[in-house]
């Protein structure tokens, strides 16, 4: 067996466990990221309104549900692709640190102001 | 100063051999791939186009070709890769794989086939740089292909690129006969269920920002190419730097795709491609080529088993079809398994989890790639 | 006589024939290039129509032919001046892989589905 | 050739202290100044984000890094300061200025906090040219900051881009109380005849080729950064290049942004910014942080005595609110001048004096800068 | 006292003179070409219309007055901040030379053809 | 450190002449005609702009100028000519060349022009590579005679680029009265038969491709040239790279446009313009303009000439106004000669014709600026 390929099958063994090893924290991380900050935001949660339970026989529920489901698939595209398909507005900002600037001093005026 | 002389100053510097007219056919080629078959045209356009012009003087290794100037600026300083991986970042959503994090054991799955091919090729006899460069097509994954072999082997750049890109359109082509095969149609039935946790606005905005940390610190050459795409998406998701997010998806990577794929191009001198004077007909580039045809098979199928191997582990509950969305290929891999299980059962939607796969396998090509380059570049 | 215009006026006789001739191998390879393409194309062109003549006198084939050539000359400034006129739609594509892949996906799937 | 050289090849490369773990906790912290508090987002989070890359071995000073590519290609050379400069000119309107030309003057006055910064920073021991670094943040102008310092002292350009970033998104929250402080509601009441000069296209368009020759002449070391303000003026006003002004405010301006913000962060190293093995903990950068606030401090009282000043000379025409403006950070110093006269009085308009003195105030700390640039080069 | 402490009250002194001066040069640049060009376009100002005198008592005026100053304040508002608001018309010229070019032909051509 | 040192400090770097600070007038009459006029304004406004800055301390030959970067990296490598190229290329439409193919000839003839002045210039003792250069001013075509010039003197760069420029903007002046003069109004109403042949996309893809190649090897120092034109039209007639095409059209040529314009202009310092201490005047300068003007007449008399016997030839089938397209400056001189034949009948269309000897007009002046350039440096 030439050298190259016992170098090879080193190299495969260690580099797929990396490649296992990295994804396997980043789905830590992941799992870690979305519960401490949906905790955050629970007590907003809570304030929305429950969903509509989804009424209606078994018929029906499927019906529900495939709407659903397109529904949330064609989200996710339009989400997903950087909208390929509507045309995206035309560059609205004409100032660069004017528009910036301005929002900010509009909204952190406002709220000086109201702190008085 | 005579007539002949003036002549000689008109016509003398180009040398054209039968070698670079069959350069220019294949260059031919793959501009009628890109403009009549649309296969990936904003890089096979400009390669092809790039390829002509490197068999007619303006090679990227002649002295005084622009070429050459467009080549040391963005290839070897490795900026083109980059550049485009920002623009794509700020076109990936990651939000259907935070939702669903269990999905990103799929995208290291679908690495298989960079180190199957890498064995193959070494096995054939090619030195481990060169072996490493094929196998990287594996990563399915174009900039990530080129940083590595502009890297480890810029003289196969050529063909490297156009494998990866060619193939990367042949998608659809390539993996249904693969997916029919290997799986029952009970399993391509498999109806997922779809409870992904709520991903607040925090959580997407933290996220290219913990990728880019924790993969430069565990693989620290996949670094740039991680960090290049993690920028993009911190663009996108931020929400308050529209200016640069757009910026990022239209005129950087708009400009970097065409310059990369004329400065890839005018690599593919005919010497280098086809048949060197020196040593004979290239081989080497068929080899490339059957390789990384070899390499998309391999990633599909490890893709699928590992797909399978879910399936068991959750008792029934995870389509494999899936699994074949690991191999990045972002994302056209994602919609093509939506596709195959709607045509099971038109009620039948993992578009969702598929995404998730698919932007995991984008992730795990770009470690994979990393790491390999790191290993190689250490022994070379 | 200067030697530089010695130079010069070789310099002209050959560049000027070089212009000449490579502007004739040009033209015909255009020829070339349109008959051959045409001929591939003439299955199709078959297929389509024939345009209805122009019916009436003189004085209204002269019309006719203005109007004809009015058409034909705006229909060619838009063309040849890549729209000065008309403001080019806003860039519509927001994604770069995404858009084409999608677009060929679809279209390949679709045909391979036929093909079943 | 053994598993451990693998290993050592894989995670060699980076070494990573808790000095860069605290970096990389403030890169965040930009980020999330940038996303979540609008902090100047589209500076600080490319900022911040080149930050971490330079602590997780991509800064602007390690070999091989891409982001040392874009730091040698676009602030070495000085070109990205002066492309953002092409950009805001093209943003500008000169004409409430050239309508009321004695408005210049406040825009002189604004200037008055740069060198107290520089006496105080001089005083605390800094060498001169990082004194004079410091106070350059009192331009309240970040591309003049930049400009300045890249040439001056390029290891504080992290702190000091910082410093003149964050401080001037904090311009409504830090001037206010002064301006309330310094003026009586008597002076604040103060309602300004406008009765401007017409202001001719010819006007408009003669105006930045005048500047620039002027200032070239008198103040050659701020030429560079003049003349790329007033092309993009002049490109904004001659009316029939809009392909060209436009170009400089969306692509040139967004591009030369994004690398600028990476490559000013990617020299935030720890050593450089937080703690030196060498040298210890480096106290100057919290203050620099602190000198700069100063700066604008200083900068606005200044300009709000030049203010009373002239309503005392003019006997009571000029309302002391606009001298706040002379500071530059355009546009938002002029608008926050107006508010706050409108607020005491919903009657009283002063926006046009105000948004007069603060394009005045660009120009005047652009040329304090290069006035300062040329003394410090030359004494250095 | 360090020495680079007295090398900055020096360079402090010398600066801000050539602030104030540059921008006092400024000024008097500002007020004479205003003036110039003013002159050279007053002709054509003489044929306009007077602006109508403002009629009514003095609360009507001084409505009057803030009704003009919000308009001017909303007009320069736009105009200095390179139009922030109103998203700015789709980069109208599909070509460079052409469209330029074209303009002037058209004009020139125009104005050559009415002078003879 | 004394007062005197620091003002000598401020004010030391800039020397400024009289002859300086005529050039900054003749920077503002350049910026005049642009403004006011439209002289082809995105190109004369950055000239003039750049005129400015070059006696103001800032020229492309001063160390450490940021103008001297810019020029460094696209007019010594030839990039921005080429990438305003790829532009240019974007907007043509070769369609009314490719339906009537025998019109190609007479973008042959309007090349003439370049020939008379370089033997004119010649016969005034100008060496050959000045001679050439200032040839090339008659193929009307800006790139071309940048990228020649830029290769043969460059330091004849500034009035060869005024010159091409200006005068392309007075071709609706400097054309009709030859034409008038030149022809018979029983020439000018010939009316030509409109019957092309179709032209299928096939054909429209394929001829950039073609005339690549061929002109590549005929002439292989026109090919940077006609490689940079063909791109731009290849990525339009795609069709399926629109992404690109766009880019080409838009931000890549304004981007080269504008720093194009600054970079030449940034050459037109005093001494090289107007007065070397070392030599006195540089009547060169005026010369230039000079030939330049009797360039623009030749090519259209030779045009014409070969339009009246093209129209001999085919027995008065051929309307010699077209003969006036075959000079390049596309499109303005294919639309002036379209309106000519339109005021003596308004029933008259020959526009087709015209824009297809207008194209083949571009081509020739490509092809004939390669020659000579090749033939030039071979005999330096
Ligand atoms: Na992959
Ligand atoms: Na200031
Ligand atoms: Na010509």
């Amino acid at each position: 067996m030439n050298p190259t390929l016992v170098n090879s099958l080193w190299i495969t063994l260690l580099s797929m466990s990396i490649v296992f090893a990295a994804l396997l924290l980043l789905a830590g991380l992941m799992s870690a990221m979305t519960r401490v900050f949906r905790d955050r935001e629970e007590t907003l949660a809570t304030l929305a309104p429950e969903p509509s339970p989804s009424v209606g026989g078994e018929q029906n529920g499927k019906m529900c549900a495939a709407a659903i489901a397109v529904a949330v698939a064609l989200a996710e595209q339009e989400q997903s692709t950087a909208h390929p398909i509507t045309p995206p507005q035309p560059s609205i900002v004409g100032a660069w640190q004017l528009g910036m600037r301005t929002r900010q001093m509009t909204q952190k005026g406002e709220s000086s102001r109201r702190g008085k | 100063m005579n007539v002949l002389d003036l002549l000689a100053n008109i016509f003398g510097g180009l040398t054209f051999t039968w070698a670079n007219a069959l350069m220019l056919l294949i260059g031919g080629v793959l501009i009628y791939l890109a403009v009549a078959k649309e296969y990936e045209p904003v890089l096979l356009l400009p390669i092809g186009f790039g390829c002509i012009l490197a068999n007619l003087g303006m090679s990227a290794y002649a002295e005084e070709s622009f070429m050459r100037v467009i080549y040391k600026a963005g290839i070897e300083t490795e900026l083109f890769p980059l550049l485009i991986f920002i623009g794509v970042g700020a076109m990936i959503d990651f939000r259907p794989l935070l939702a669903q994090p269990s999905l990103a054991l799929l995208g290291a799955a679908g690495q298989f086939g960079i180190f199957g091919t890498l064995l193959l090729a070494a096995a054939l006899g090619f030195p481990l740089n060169e072996a490493a460069s094929i196998g990287v097509i594996g990563a399915i994954d174009g900039p990530t292909a080129i940083f590595v072999t502009t890297k480890l082997a810029p003289h196969l750049l050529g063909p490297i690129a156009v494998a990866a890109y060619s193939y990367m359109s042949l998608i659809p082509i390539i993996q249904p006969p693969i997916m029919r095969m290997m799986t029952t149609r009970k399993e391509r039935l498999i109806r997922m269920a779809y409870a992904p946790r709520p991903v607040s606005r925090m959580t997407a905005v933290a996220f290219p920002v913990m990728v880019t940390v924790a993969i430069s610190l565990i693989a620290p050459s996949a670094a740039p190419l991680i960090a290049a795409l993690m920028l993009g998406n911190l663009l996108r998701e931020a929400g308050v730097v529209d200016r640069l997010s757009k910026a990022a998806q239209n005129e950087i990577i708009n400009i970097a795709t065409l310059f990369l794929g004329l400065a890839i191009g005018a690599t593919m001198t005919a010497d280098k491609f086809l048949y060197d004077p020196a040593t004979g007909i290239q081989w080497q580039t068929l080899m490339v080529l059957g390789l990384g045809l070899l390499a998309f098979v391999v990633d599909t199928i490890a893709g699928l088993l590992f797909g399978k191997l879910m399936c068991f582990v959750t008792g029934g509950k995870v389509n494999p079809l899936i699994g074949a969305c690991g191999i990045s290929a972002f994302p056209m891999a994602g919609r093509l398994s939506a596709k195959m299980a709607l045509e099971e059962d038109p009620d039948n939607f993992i578009l969702m989890h598929a995404m998730g796969a698919n932007t995991a396998g984008q992730l795990g090509s770009v470690i994979a790639g990393g790491v390999l380059l790191a290993v190689v570049m250490g022994m070379m």
